[in-house]
This record gives structure tokens, C-alpha cells and sequence, in this order.
């Protein structure tokens, strides 16, 4: 059985499970679907650094620049490497987007009891949001730590201040915010969870995949867009088949795939107009933002203790 | 130490476990203030039930009454009859030390911590156990946590003491000293007594009045000289002592066996089977003999021997002679039962 | 005085109503949930096999999986646990007394530490990580403890030690009073310990979320999974799958307890 | 001593497949951790780890729970326990069963069923939306985990409790009534005395159970600050494997001290009572 | 059926438990072949422990040595010794019936499974138990349960019988009975057999010889005569029954004692006590009487009266009376001891 080990593979994010269909069907590899997210999936590399399991690993781009320092990821450049824009590779093939999204606001708007739907980041701290707002935990997974950075850059903070996004935390918190460690897509959607600060593909699938009644928002204060890595794990035990499947992800399929499922794919392939139709206007994603994230990479920790220290 | 005694009767008392099990047949009987009446039976009998209706642990099934003197305690629970209760295993209280488990029922009384230490004071003497009051209940003897329970029982005045085989947890040499003891003790305090045992050497000593039960059913009562001289059927005289049965018939004055003959007093007439007690005969010489048997063997017992002989009746029988006898088995002997000691037991 | 205990007698019943509803109402919420189309508008939405299916389809490996760990689990335990519960309760000694509480710790220590140490010494061995024997060697010392206190108590309860000098004063060697006397006495101590493990084993999740590689999911991991990212009715609905597996042997295990202690 | 009919040779091939899965799966992989954590310098990693404040707090916090969770569900299982033994009546055996059920449920679903009750959409949400107009939601924070620590304690002591108030001697309470004592002082004097080793034993199996617990806390998966937790993310984060198998080991020699104490109070039926 | 039997030898041989309990002093014994010998003791004394050396059960401290007939068997394991062994509970296998309990011994060596069922049969018929074959061993009542583990015991012909305290579990008019029957039994199979019991009565019943055991070490043996009336000491004869003692002095052939004098021989010359035994004294009226005491307390056992006398010397003295007799306290008696009744022990 041809098989290439993937960590963090989440059936519910970014349909990774209609991926791994795909690679099925059209490479005949077998990616079996994993839940880690990228800070589990990096610990469990570390952790099995002598002796890899994973062959290719998805990761948030700051975490695969953390894991450069460790030096757990192998190199491999796949095919359509040129039209890749510099800022999003590794120039030694260590790691290669595929695909980005913007942070905003994923809202159940049948779970709001009858409330107005929040626009700002300021909107979520009124008390009649109470325990309803939802954030990934910043210590652990990835999309927390993009949230908090795009919190931080919306008022007024900077890679060096990151003052204002623990103090919203710290309000937040006494909002009775819900903190889950992992992709929490379903819990929105079955009202658990009606407001998650989250990527704005989870909130068009929930909405065109789904047919729940979603919303999403991009703060008024403004937001941050964030790419996703795929990495080679160094001494992957499938190296080939590896390599086919990172292949499949650049390739036309496979980034009209991502493109389908609402992500903005890396390469510049051209999206069917239907589907275009279905994102939020331009107009709104002229507030989302790019920052450096070689510098994000290297806040990451610092940022994690001051977040553990202060607001955990 | 003198307690306040009070008559006590049941009337109709009948107990049913569940739907069906009847394990007391509806029971009257009649106890005196003062009185020391024992409960004797075999295991299963009903000693146990009847106990625990007098003390108020289990209720009668619908009819029966309980009365203390002239109060009407059917409805009364345990913790309001005043009784004093030894049961079986003790059941002393583990947590506590000696002490403490005397002068509970006293503590539960609130009576002051002062008053209360004299008196466990004077029922640890009592009971003898003067020195071992500090002690914790796991440290005590078998014979010692028996008078533990006792004095527990004892100390907040109880009007009826109740016993429930108090001493079959202990080894047999134990047992007949604090039979004895007891003895002594319940004759002093003069309190209403009633006391459940299977052993019916405990239950002669022990009781004015015994009260013989089988099947859920009481058999005879009396004075222990009463039911063991004059046992109102087989199955008591066979439960107080040995029974030894001669099958046979009466004809002029005497009764004739397998064995010879023996003088017989009239009422045996048309009886098939008188009986009597192995230490009721005596053994003589052959030669004089009107009745005889072959010796099948002797047991040595020590303070006596048991002579078990063929060819009197259909069945061995077993005589009592003394331990120092020299009797070998196969020997001819003749034996001699006087004529008052037979057992005729005219209702078979 | 009546009515204080009939007072009582309801205040009592009332906590343990009260209990039972909070032990048993949401297992059975979640069980009607994965059958219910949408949670969020109830059941007015109307029933469906739907989230059933799809865990069937898209966990059947995770249940097979779990099936495996808990069958070789169970051989491993009854194969090395039996006859160390046995010679542990009839050996009495410090020395026996201190390997017991040895066995037992991997109970006391959180499962997450075990995972932990286990990998670190055997996460190199590649064939090993990826293999569910490397889950069955954490269940199997996870699960020892029950099996070894289990048959223990069987022997000390039937006083095994007095059949076997019965046995042996009749001429039976060791291997033959170990066979035709010891495990046909102890049998109910050895069942009971067996659903003991299957139970466990299905069940545990501390050491099995470490120690688990994508391909070598259990159905507690699929179950982590589906609680933390799927529909809320696929989480009833695997939880329900869970239930119908593991409530028998839950069951049957009550059933022995209590015919158990109904024997004098 | 020597025991002629359990030959030394036969003890030790009898105990040797046992103990020797069990060195090689747990006993040197402990060893080995409790060397990671050192880190090279034993002292310092644990003098760090003991004064920072975060983990001191997460570790105080778990024992706090878990003493919480102890002491209710010892008293809810006693009041429960004694009513199951001390009366009859139909369907009695039913809530033995309900109440025994979820003995062996993981972590995980202990969670998703403290989601399932006290969750945004859970049963006590809807109900104090439907009486109060306002959602009760707790199944995120601590009282979400002392709830699920509650949900899977329970069936355990309850089943102690049971055993052991049928073993009882029911004639010491029965004196105990005899010499006057009413309900309570029998409670107080005879039947909690009587329950209390097994009563210790099993409260500490059940806070040992309680410190260690990871799934119930993984499931609800929020900002909770059990040291389990703790472990993970810092396992999870830059894969901290010193501090996390530090972590570990404090809370395993915490748990253990536990045990001994109870042990120690109790007598020697403690570890037999747990399960 | 009868069985071959050897005779067994303990040459010194002690037992000591951790590393200084010592519960059997160095100890030598021999039985003859055919004999049966009774351990008799209190509890603790070492009884089953010697037992247990005999059956391979235990090994002697080093230095002692077992011997059946001339072999030494001192580190032969039990299952070598072919010895049979009855447990004091019996230790019969619940998860086998009755038959398959017996032929357990049968099957081990291999006999083919027809034989075994008839000897099954045999053994069966040998117990009374012929009907009770398919049954269950929990089906059983304690006695039933003896007489399966005595046929157990049998079935493999053993060279030696160790039983201990076999009757002990069972009540006392049941252990009477099988008392009677093992003797029977024992008796006719003729195999070498040891006993243990701390039953007296027992032991006299069953031993050809007694084996008095106390404190780990042998106090005295003999045949059963032996020791009741040479008891070696006073802890011996107390054991084995009553024992009245009479403090005073010897002079001109009669013993001075507060009561009265009576007849004695010379060699109690220079004691401060003799004793006698309750059933070796008689009554007679006071006028004629030597020896004089007053009746404290009358205690009416059925087969007989205990009659407690103060006044004799300084303690208590119990004498046993036939029951009818009708005395009553205070009332003064007259007391007769023939001189070689009374128990002289020189040694004290
Ligand atoms: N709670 C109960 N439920 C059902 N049956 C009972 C109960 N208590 C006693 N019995 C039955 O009632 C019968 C009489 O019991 P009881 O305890 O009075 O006998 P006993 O004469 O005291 O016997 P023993 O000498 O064995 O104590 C027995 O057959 C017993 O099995
Ligand atoms: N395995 C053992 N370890 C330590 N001491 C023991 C052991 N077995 C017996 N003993 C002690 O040895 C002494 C003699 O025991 P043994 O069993 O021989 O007494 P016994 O005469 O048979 O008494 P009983 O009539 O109570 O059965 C006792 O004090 C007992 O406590
Ligand atoms: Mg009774
Ligand atoms: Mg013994």
C-alpha cells in the first residue's frame, strides 16, 4: 500500500479530507487524515526526530520556520517552485506554502440568540457577547497565534508591543471566552461555539459547503492574512511518495482544490467566478494585511510565555 | 448491682420473612419479672426471631403483641424499650476503647462525663476487667470482649436483658467458666432475662424456666428438671441428652426386649418402644441378670466411659459406666435400669 | 419521628435520582443526538442514519484498531498476569508485597507520563512506533494491575493455597495443581479481570493519544477527534458506537459482581 | 519462608513474563524519563520548575480540584450508597446499574457528556434558559472538569460504599440502636467508622484518578489550568520534553505521596480497594 | 479395606518461622506401624505444625529428621511421601463432584477410569455416601463434607492418615457421632494415623496412644489410661479434665486440710496440695463424714449435678453428683475421696 504519513491533516480544516480524496484517487497515495495542530505536530516531530514517522508535515509559516531550529524538516522543491513569490518559501525547499487565509470573525448567526453581528474586535468584549466568543489557544495552535497577531497589529501594536493583544485577551477572558486547543469548525456550526475568531475559509465552507446560516466578518479595525507550509519531514520513511503528494498540492488540481474550498491558493491560479462571487467584497479584504513573518516566526515563544504569564 | 425488672409478653407473635417464609409459628409466652427464661433449639428453630421481636429489631406479622408489664411495646423501636442486648458475635463498637463502649448508652443518655466515668468504673469491676479499660476492643479475648458486651449492655439499666448465644464464639473450657459466672451474675442483678443458646447444658444451668423450640414452634417449657426428667416428646428428650430406645413390648409388669426383660411400670402397656438415659443404667454381672447384651466397645472418656451394647434391642445402645471400668469388647453383661428413670413417652 | 424519617428516607432518594440523572441523562442525550438530523433545532428536524454512516465509514478504522489493542492486550495480560497474580497472593513476603505495589503504579501515575517515557525509549524503533504493539505495550502495563489484583483476590478468596496442599497430599506435581486446581478455582477472578482489561483497553485514551501515529488511531483517539472537530452529532453519534460496544462488558461485569457476592 | 508446595523455582518462571513486560514497558522507560527530566542538572530544573509560579499555581490548583471533587463525591456516594443498601424496593437494581455504568468510560467521553450537560447547548443550559431566561454554561471552566472528575469518581465509591455497607456487621448498629441511639448517632458512631478505610482507600484512588486525569480536560479543551494540562502544552510547545517529563514526575511522586498517606490511615486494604 | 501402614520417626525435629519464632521445640517421636497416635493441645501449641513436618507440608529446622519405615523422608516433597491427609476444613475442590474429589488421588496416577469408578464406587460405600456421588461439593453439609475428605484422603491407599482436627468445624452431637465412626473406621483400615485435635474427649476416644502437647514441645504421651490417671503434671491434668486441688499437710497417713483430714497415701509427704477429680469424690451425709464442706451452688446438668463446696480447703471444690439429687446451698455435706483416687503430683 503506497501510503505518505501527513501530521496535521484535519479532515475539518481547509477539506483536507476531499484533498486526501484526491491524492487517493489521483496519485493512488494514501494520506491517512490527522487532527494534530501545527504545535502538536511539530512537538511529535521533535519528539521523533530520531526516528521520523511523519513524511510531510502541514504547518501554520511560523511554525515552520521555528522548526528550521531544530532542524527536523528535509528539502524538497516540487514542481511550479518558480512561481512561488520568495517571501513564501525556504530557499533551500525546507518548507513551501500552498495556500493563505485571513483572520476574521466565523459567526453562527442562528446561535446569537436574536444579538446584532459583532464588526469589531472591540464589539466582541461587550458583555453581551458573553461566553460566546470563541479563540483558539495562542499557546498551542497556530491560527491563536495568528489571531493574536492580527489582534495586536489591528490596535495598534507591533512584533515588538504586544501589549494591546494581551490585554484584549485579558478582557476577553473575563468575556467568559471559550479557549480549545484544536480546530473547532463543527462547534460553530452546531452552535457551541457561535463567534470563533477563525481563518475566513471555515466560515465560507460553513456557509456554501454546509448551508449553515454563517457570517464572516472582517474587523473593522482590520486583520492579518496568514499563508500555510507544507515541509518534508527529514528522514521521512516515504520519501517518494512524499514528494508526489507535496507535487499534487502546487499542482493546477490541487490548488484549484484549495480554491474550492475558499483558501487563496499560492500559486496565482484563476479562480472560477462562482466561486469568487461567494467571498466578502475586496473592499473588505483591503483591511486584511501582510506582515514579516520570519519576524512573527521568531516572536512565537516570547509571545507564547508572555501569553501563558499573563493571560492563562 | 440490683436492676428494675418487669414482666413480658408476647401474645400471637408470628414472623414471616418475605411473602411465604413463616419462620415463627404465632407464639404466646408468659416471662416473669426477674425470671431467667433460655431459649433452646437447634440452629434454624426461631430462637434468634423471637429474641428480636422482644428486643424490637423485627415487628410480628399483623395480630401478634409485645408487652413489657402492662405497655403495649409492639410499635415501640429498640432504641425506645429500654432493653440491654448481648449478641451473638458481641458486636462491640471497634472505634472505641473499652470504655467507651460501656459507657455509650450512657453518653446517649447525656449523662455527665463525671457521673458517667464512675459508673463504667463500677461495671468494669463487675465484669473484672478493672485493668483493661484503656484498652481498644481489638486488643481484648474472646472471654473478655464477651463481658465488654455485657457491661455495655448492663450499664444504662436496661429492664430486660436479652442474650443471644452469648458465649458459642469461645472455646469449650471458657465457656463453662463464664457459664458459671454468668450464673452467679444474672442471679444477682434479678433483671428479666431472656438468653438464646443451642447448648443445652448452658441452657440448665443458666435458666429458671427453658423453653425447648423447633420448627418455629415452641415444644415444651419448664423447669430445666422438668423438660429433661419429663421431655414431652422424643424430639426434646433426644435434644437434652442422649437417648437410648429398647423396642419390645410390655406384659405383666415387665417390659419384654430382644434382650430380656425389665420391670416396667404400667403405662408402657401397648407402647413398642420405652427408652432411657445411658447414665440411668447400671451394669452387673451376666449371671444375675434379667436382661443382658454383648459389649461392642467402650469409650474412654476420662471422667467416665461409655459402654455400647449389642443385643439388648434391635439397635446398640449405650450405657454409662465408670471411667476405671475394664470391660473388653466381646464380653457378656447385665444390665439394670430402675424402673422410675425409663423415659415412657405415651404420645408416640 | 415518622415523618422526620420518611423526610429522610426522600431527601436520600432524591440524591441518588439526582445522581443517576446526572450519570445517565447525557448518555442518553448523546445518544439520541446521533441520530437527530440537526441538534441545534432538536428533533423536530427529524432522525437519520446519516452520522452513523459516516463515523462507520470514517472511523471503522479506529474501531478495528481498537478491537485489536484490546483482543492481543487481553491475551498478553491473561497469559503473564494470571500466574503473577497467583504466585503474588500466595507468596507472602516483603519481597512479593513490594513487586504488587511495583505493578501498581503505572494505575497512580498519569497515563500522559507513561505515554512519555515509553516513547522516549522506544519512540526510535521505527517498525515498533508505527505498529499498534507499540499501543498494546502501553495498554498491557497500564492494564496489568487489574488482571494481577484480580486473580490475586480469587486466590486469597478461595484459599487456594489449602486446595493445593489437598491436591498435592494426593500425589498432583506442581504443573498438574496448577492446572486441574488453581485456574479452575480462580476462573471468576480471571473473567472478571479479562472484561476488566477489554473494558479498559477500549477505553483508554491518556497513554493512547501519545502513543498513537495517524495510521495506528484507536476509537477513544477517533473519539478526541471527533469531539474536538466535528458536528456535534458525529460526536454522539461515535460515542454511541462506543456505548453499544462497551456497555455489554460493562454489563456482564456488573452481573458477575453481584452473583459474586451473593455467594457466602 | 519457606512455602514446600510453590516451589521457588516455579515462583520465580511464574512471575518472571510479568515482571519482565513490565520492566522493559514501563519501568526503564520511567527511569529514563525521570533522567530527561533532569536535564543534565537535576537540582536546577527541578528548583526552576518548583518556583515558578505558573506551575506551582497549575500544580495547586489541580490538588485543589481534586480534594474538591474527593470530598463531594465521597459524600454524594455515601448518602447513595447507603440508601441502595439499607432499602428494597423495585428497580432498585436499575439505579445500581445507571449509577455503576459509566465505571469504565475514558476520559474523553466524560467530557463530551460534561459538554453534552452543562455545554451552550447542554441540558442545564436549556433549562435555566427555559426558568431564568438566562443560559447557564460552565462545561469550559474548572467547574466543567470538577463536574467530569465528579461524573467518572462516582461510580467508583459508590461501588465501595456498597461493598462495604453489606459487609458490615449489621448487629453493631443494631446494639448501637439497642443502648438508645437514634439514626444519626448510629450514623456517626457505627456506620461512618465502619465505612471509613474503605472510604479512605477509595478517595484516594479517586483523587489520584483526579490529579492525573488528561482526556476529560483534553475533550473540553480550554484554558483549564490542570497540571496535566500543563504537561501537555508544554510538551506540545517547542516540544519541552525536559520540563514536561519534570512536570511528570512531580505530579507521579505528588500522586504516589497520596496514596502512601491514605495507605498509611487506612490500612492495608487500600490498594486492593481500588480499580 | 485395609491398608498397609509403616512406622514414622521425628528424630529432633524443630520448627522455627522468620528468624526467631520458634514454634515446635526440638521434638522425637515415633509410631508404630498400624498405630494411631493423637496430637492433643491447646491452641498454638504446635500440633498441626508437627502435622504438617510428617505430611512434607514443612521442612524441620536443619538437623531434624523424618523417617518413614527406614527411609529418610526429610526432603521428600508431599506429593513423594504417599501420605493421606484430611484438612481441618477439608480443603475439597469446589469445581469438582463428589466422585471426581474422591478420585482425584486415582487420576493423578494415571489409574485407568474404570477402575477408578469402582473404587470411586467403593470408597463411596466405605463413607455412607453411595447416593451423594453427583453431587456438588457446595451441595454438601459439614458432615457430608468430612466423609468426602476422608475418602479423598483414602483413595490413593496412603502409607500414613494425618487428620487435623477434622471434626472440629462440625456441632457437637454430629461430632459425637462421626467421633464413633472414625474410630470404627481407623480401627479397621489399620493404618499408621495421626491426629490432631484439642478435643479431649476426642483424643481419649480415637488415640492408642496421646501425644500431650503444650508450649511447642511434647509434655507427655501415653495411652489415654495413661494420662488421665498418671497425669505428669498439673497442666496435663488439668487439659484433660477437672481438677480440684486441697491445700494442707501430710500426717500419719491422712491429709489436713480446712474441711477435715482424709485418707492418703505416703508419698504425698511434704505437699502442700493434692488434687482429686470431680467425678472421683462421693457425697455422704455430713455426720459421718471425715471431710465437711457446704454446698455453695448446685448446677443441674441433665446426666449429672455439679456440686460446688466452700469449707474444703481455701478454694472452691466441684464434685459431681447424680442429677437427682436435691441438695441446696448452705446445706453441710459430708465428702469421701478414696485414697487412690487422688492425684499426688511429686514434681510440683
Ligand atoms: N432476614 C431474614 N430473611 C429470611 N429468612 C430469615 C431471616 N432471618 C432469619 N431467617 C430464617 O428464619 C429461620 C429462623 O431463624 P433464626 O435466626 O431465628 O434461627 P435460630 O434459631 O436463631 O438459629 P441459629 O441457632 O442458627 O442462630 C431460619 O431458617 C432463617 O434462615
Ligand atoms: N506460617 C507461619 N508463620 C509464622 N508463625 C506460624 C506459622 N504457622 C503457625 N505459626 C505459629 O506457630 C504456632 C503453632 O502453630 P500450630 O498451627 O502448629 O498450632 P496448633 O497447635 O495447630 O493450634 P490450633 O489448635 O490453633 O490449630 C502458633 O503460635 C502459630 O501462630
Ligand atoms: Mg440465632
Ligand atoms: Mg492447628
Amino acid at each position: 500500500d503506497e501510503m505518505a504519513i501527513c501530521y496535521n491533516c484535519p479532515p475539518e480544516w481547509a477539506d483536507w479530507a476531499g484533498q486526501v480524496k484526491n491524492i487517493k484517487r489521483d496519485t493512488g497515495i494514501t494520506v491517512p487524515l490527522d487532527n494534530k495542530n501545527s504545535g502538536q505536530s511539530l512537538a511529535q516531530i521533535i519528539a521523533e526526530k530520531k526516528s521520523p514517522v511523519a513524511d510531510v508535515v502541514y504547518l501554520g509559516i511560523t511554525s515552520a520556520i521555528e522548526a528550521m531550529k531544530y532542524d527536523v524538516l528535509g528539502s524538497y522543491k516540487p514542481k511550479h517552485w518558480d512561481e512561488i513569490p520568495a517571501d513564501l518559501k525556504d530557499p533551500n525547499g525546507h518548507w513551501v506554502a500552498i495556500h493563505s487565509g485571513s483572520v476574521g470573525l466565523f459567526i453562527n448567526k442562528d446561535a446569537l440568540e436574536g444579538k446584532p453581528v459583532p464588526q469589531s474586535w472591540a464589539d466582541l468584549l461587550k458583555p453581551e457577547y458573553k461566553g460566546m466568543v470563541g479563540c483558539l489557544d495562542p499557546s498551542s495552535a497556530f491560527v491563536g497565534y495568528a489571531a493574536a497577531i492580527a489582534i495586536n497589529q489591528a490596535l495598534g501594536g507591533s512584533l515588538s508591543n504586544f501589549k494591546p493583544v494581551i490585554d484584549y485577551f485579558k478582557k476577553l477572558k473575563q468575556n467568559q471566552a471559550i479557549i480549545p486547543k484544536q480546530t473547532a469548525y463543527a462547534r460553530v456550526l452546531s452552535g457551541e461555539i457561535p463567534i470563533l475568531i477563525d481563518f475566513d475559509f471555515n466560515a465560507y465552507r460553513g456557509k456554501y459547503k454546509d448551508h449553515a446560516n454563517i457570517a464572516f466578518v472582517i474587523p473593522k479595525e482590520g486583520t492579518v492574512s496568514f499563508p500555510y507550509v507544507m515541509a518534508m519531514v527529514k528522514g521521512a520513511p516515504h520519501p517518494a511518495n512524499a514528494h508526489k503528494v507535496l507535487d499534487y498540492l502546487l499542482s493546477d488540481k490541487g490548488q484549484a482544490h484549495w480554491a474550492n474550498a475558499f483558501l487563496k491558493p499560492v500559486r496565482n491560479v484563476k479562480i472560477p467566478a462562482d466561486i469568487a462571487a461567494k467571498f466578502l467584497p475586496a473592499s473588505d479584504y483591503a483591511r486584511s494585511k501582510t506582515v514579516n513573518y520570519a519576524e512573527v516566526a521568531k516572536q512565537q515563544e516570547p509571545f507564547q510565555r508572555l501569553y501563558l504569564d499573563q493571560v492563562h | 448491682m440490683k436492676l428494675n425488672s418487669i414482666p413480658i409478653r408476647l401474645e400471637g407473635c408470628a414472623k414471616t420473612y418475605g411473602s411465604n417464609a413463616r419462620v415463627l409459628q404465632p407464639t404466646s409466652l408468659s416471662i416473669g419479672a426477674g425470671e431467667t427464661v433460655v431459649l433452646l433449639g437447634p440452629s434454624g428453630c426461631g430462637k434468634t426471631t423471637t429474641l428480636r421481636l422482644i428486643a424490637g429489631l423485627e415487628r410480628p406479622d399483623p395480630g401478634g403483641r409485645v408487652y413489657f408489664g402492662d405497655e403495649d411495646v409492639t410499635a415501640k423501636p429498640i432504641e425506645e424499650r429500654r432493653v440491654g442486648m448481648v449478641f451473638q458475635n458481641y458486636a462491640l463498637f471497634p472505634n472505641f476503647s473499652v470504655r467507651d463502649n460501656i459507657g455509650y448508652g450512657l453518653k446517649i443518655k447525656k449523662m455527665p462525663a463525671r457521673e458517667r466515668a464512675q459508673r463504667v468504673d463500677e461495671l468494669l469491676e463487675l465484669v473484672h476487667l478493672t485493668e483493661h479499660g484503656d484498652k481498644q476492643i481489638s486488643q481484648l479475648s474472646g472471654g473478655q470482649k464477651q463481658r465488654v458486651a455485657l457491661a455495655r449492655a448492663l450499664a444504662p439499666e436496661p429492664r430486660v436483658l436479652l442474650l443471644d448465644e452469648p458465649l458459642t464464639a469461645l472455646d469449650a473450657k471458657l465457656r463453662e467458666t463464664l457459664r458459671t459466672d454468668m450464673d452467679l451474675l444474672l442471679k444477682n442483678l434479678g433483671v428479666t432475662t431472656v438468653y438464646v443458646t443451642h447448648d443445652q447444658a448452658e441452657a440448665m444451668v443458666l435458666g429458671d424456666r427453658v423453653v425447648v423450640m423447633s420448627n418455629g414452634r415452641i415444644e415444651q417449657a419448664g423447669t430445666p428438671h422438668e423438660i429433661y426428667f419429663n421431655p414431652g416428646s422424643r424430639h426434646v428428650a433426644q435434644f437434652l441428652g442422649s437417648l437410648n430406645s429398647l423396642r419390645g413390648a410390655y406384659r405383666d409388669g415387665e417390659f419384654h426386649v430382644q434382650g430380656g426383660r425389665l420391670a416396667c411400670p404400667e403405662r408402657a402397656a401397648g407402647l413398642a418402644e420405652i427408652h432411657f438415659r445411658p447414665e440411668d443404667a447400671s451394669l452387673l454381672p451376666a449371671a444375675d441378670a434379667a436382661l443382658r447384651g454383648t459389649v461392642a466397645s467402650v469409650q474412654f472418656l476420662g471422667d467416665r466411659s461409655r459402654v455400647y451394647l449389642d443385643g439388648l434391642s434391635e439397635t446398640r445402645v449405650c450405657v454409662e459406666a465408670p471411667s476405671r471400668s475394664t470391660l473388653q469388647p466381646g464380653e457378656q453383661v447385665g444390665v439394670h435400669i430402675p424402673p422410675e428413670r425409663l423415659l415412657i413417652m405415651e404420645g408416640e | 419521628m415518622k415523618l422526620r424519617k420518611r423526610l429522610l428516607f426522600a431527601a436520600q432518594l432524591l440524591v441518588t435520582l439526582a445522581l443517576c440523572a446526572f450519570l445517565f441523562v447525557p448518555v442518553l442525550t448523546s445518544a439520541l443526538t446521533g441520530f437527530l438530523v440537526n441538534y441545534f433545532r432538536g428533533i423536530k428536524a427529524g432522525l437519520t442514519w446519516k452520522w452513523v454512516l459516516e463515523v462507520i465509514t470514517d472511523y471503522h478504522g479506529a474501531i478495528v484498531n481498537s478491537l485489536l489493542v484490546a483482543a492481543c492486550t487481553l491475551v498478553i495480560v491473561t497469559l503473564v498476569g494470571v500466574p503473577a497474580g497467583y504466585v503474588l497472593s500466595r507468596w507472602q513476603s516483603r519481597a512479593s508485597r513490594f513487586i504488587e505495589e511495583l505493578i501498581t503504579l503505572p494505575i497512580a501515575l498519569p497515563g500522559l507520563a507513561s505515554a512519555l517515557a515509553i516513547i522516549s525509549v522506544y519512540g526510535g524503533l521505527r517498525g515498533f512506533r508505527i505498529s499498534l504493539w507499540f499501543i498494546i505495550a502501553g495498554h498491557v502495563v497500564f492494564t496489568l494491575p487489574f488482571m494481577v489484583r484480580s486473580v490475586a483476590a480469587a486466590c486469597a478468596g478461595q484459599n487456594i493455597r489449602l486446595l493445593e496442599e489437598g491436591a498435592a497430599s494426593l500425589g498432583a506435581r506442581f504443573a498438574q495443581r496448577f492446572t486441574t486446581v488453581v485456574i479452575p478455582n480462580i476462573r471468576s477472578g480471571i473473567t472478571a479481570g479479562a472484561l476488566m482489561v477489554v473494558t479498559l483497553s477500549l477505553g483508554e485514551f491518556n497513554l493512547t493519544w501519545m502513543l498513537h501515529t495517524p495510521q495506528t488511531k484507536t476509537l477513544p483517539v477517533g473519539l478526541a477527534d471527533a469531539y474536538a472537530s466535528l458536528r456535534i452529532e458525529v460526536g454522539s453519534a461515535y460515542t454511541t458506537i462506543f456505548f453499544i460496544i462497551v456497555i455489554p462488558l460493562l454489563l456482564v461485569l456488573q452481573a458477575m459482581d453481584r452473583s459474586q457476592r451473593r455467594k457466602p | 519462608m519457606r512455602d514446600l508446595t510453590l516451589p521457588a523455582q516455579w515462583r520465580l518462571a511464574l512471575l518472571l513474563p510479568a515482571l519482565s513486560l513490565f520492566a522493559a514497558f514501563w519501568l526503564i522507560p520511567i527511569a529514563v524519563l525521570v533522567r530527561i527530566s533532569a536535564g543534565g542538572h537535576f537540582l536546577a530544573t527541578y528548583a526552576d520548575i518548583l518556583t515558578d509560579a505558573r506551575y506551582v499555581n497549575s500544580l495547586w490548583q489541580t490538588v485543589l480540584l481534586s480534594l474538591l471533587v474527593t470530598a463531594a463525591t465521597i459524600v454524594l456516594s455515601v448518602i447513595a450508597g447507603l440508601f441502595l443498601t439499607e432499602h428494597e424496593f423495585p428497580g432498585k437494581r436499575l439505579l445500581v446499574s445507571l449509577l455503576t455504568l459509566p465505571l469504565a468510560f475514558p476520559g474523553v467521553v466524560v467530557g463530551f457528556m460534561v459538554i453534552m450537560l452543562a455545554g451552550r447547548q447542554g441540558l442545564i443550559g436549556s433549562i435555566s434558559q427555559a426558568l431564568f431566561g438566562h443560559k447557564l454554561v460552565f462545561a469550559y471552566s474548572m467547574s466543567g472538569l470538577f463536574l467530569g472528575y465528579l461524573y467518572f469518581s462516582i461510580p467508583k465509591i459508590v461501588l465501595t460504599v456498597m461493598a462495604a455497607a453489606q459487609s458490615l456487621d449489621k448487629s453493631v448498629a443494631e446494639a448501637a440502636r439497642s443502648l438508645g441511639a437514634g439514626s444519626w448517632a448510629v450514623m456517626r458512631d457505627v456506620t461512618l467508622p465502619a465505612l471509613a478505610p474503605s472510604l479512605i482507600a477509595s478517595g484516594a484512588i479517586c483523587f489520584a484518578t483526579s490529579i492525573g486525569a488528561f482526556g476529560t480536560a483534553f475533550t473540553l479543551a480550554t484554558d483549564i489550568n490542570v497540571l496535566p494540562m500543563t504537561i501537555y502544552t508544554e510538551f506540545t510547545l517547542n516540544a519541552n520534553l525536559v520540563t514536561a517529563a519534570a512536570l511528570s514526575v512531580i505530579l507521579g511522586v505528588v500522586t504516589w505521596a497520596i496514596l502512601m498517606l491514605a495507605r498509611n490511615a487506612a490500612g492495608p486494604a487500600t490498594m486492593a480497594a481500588g480499580g
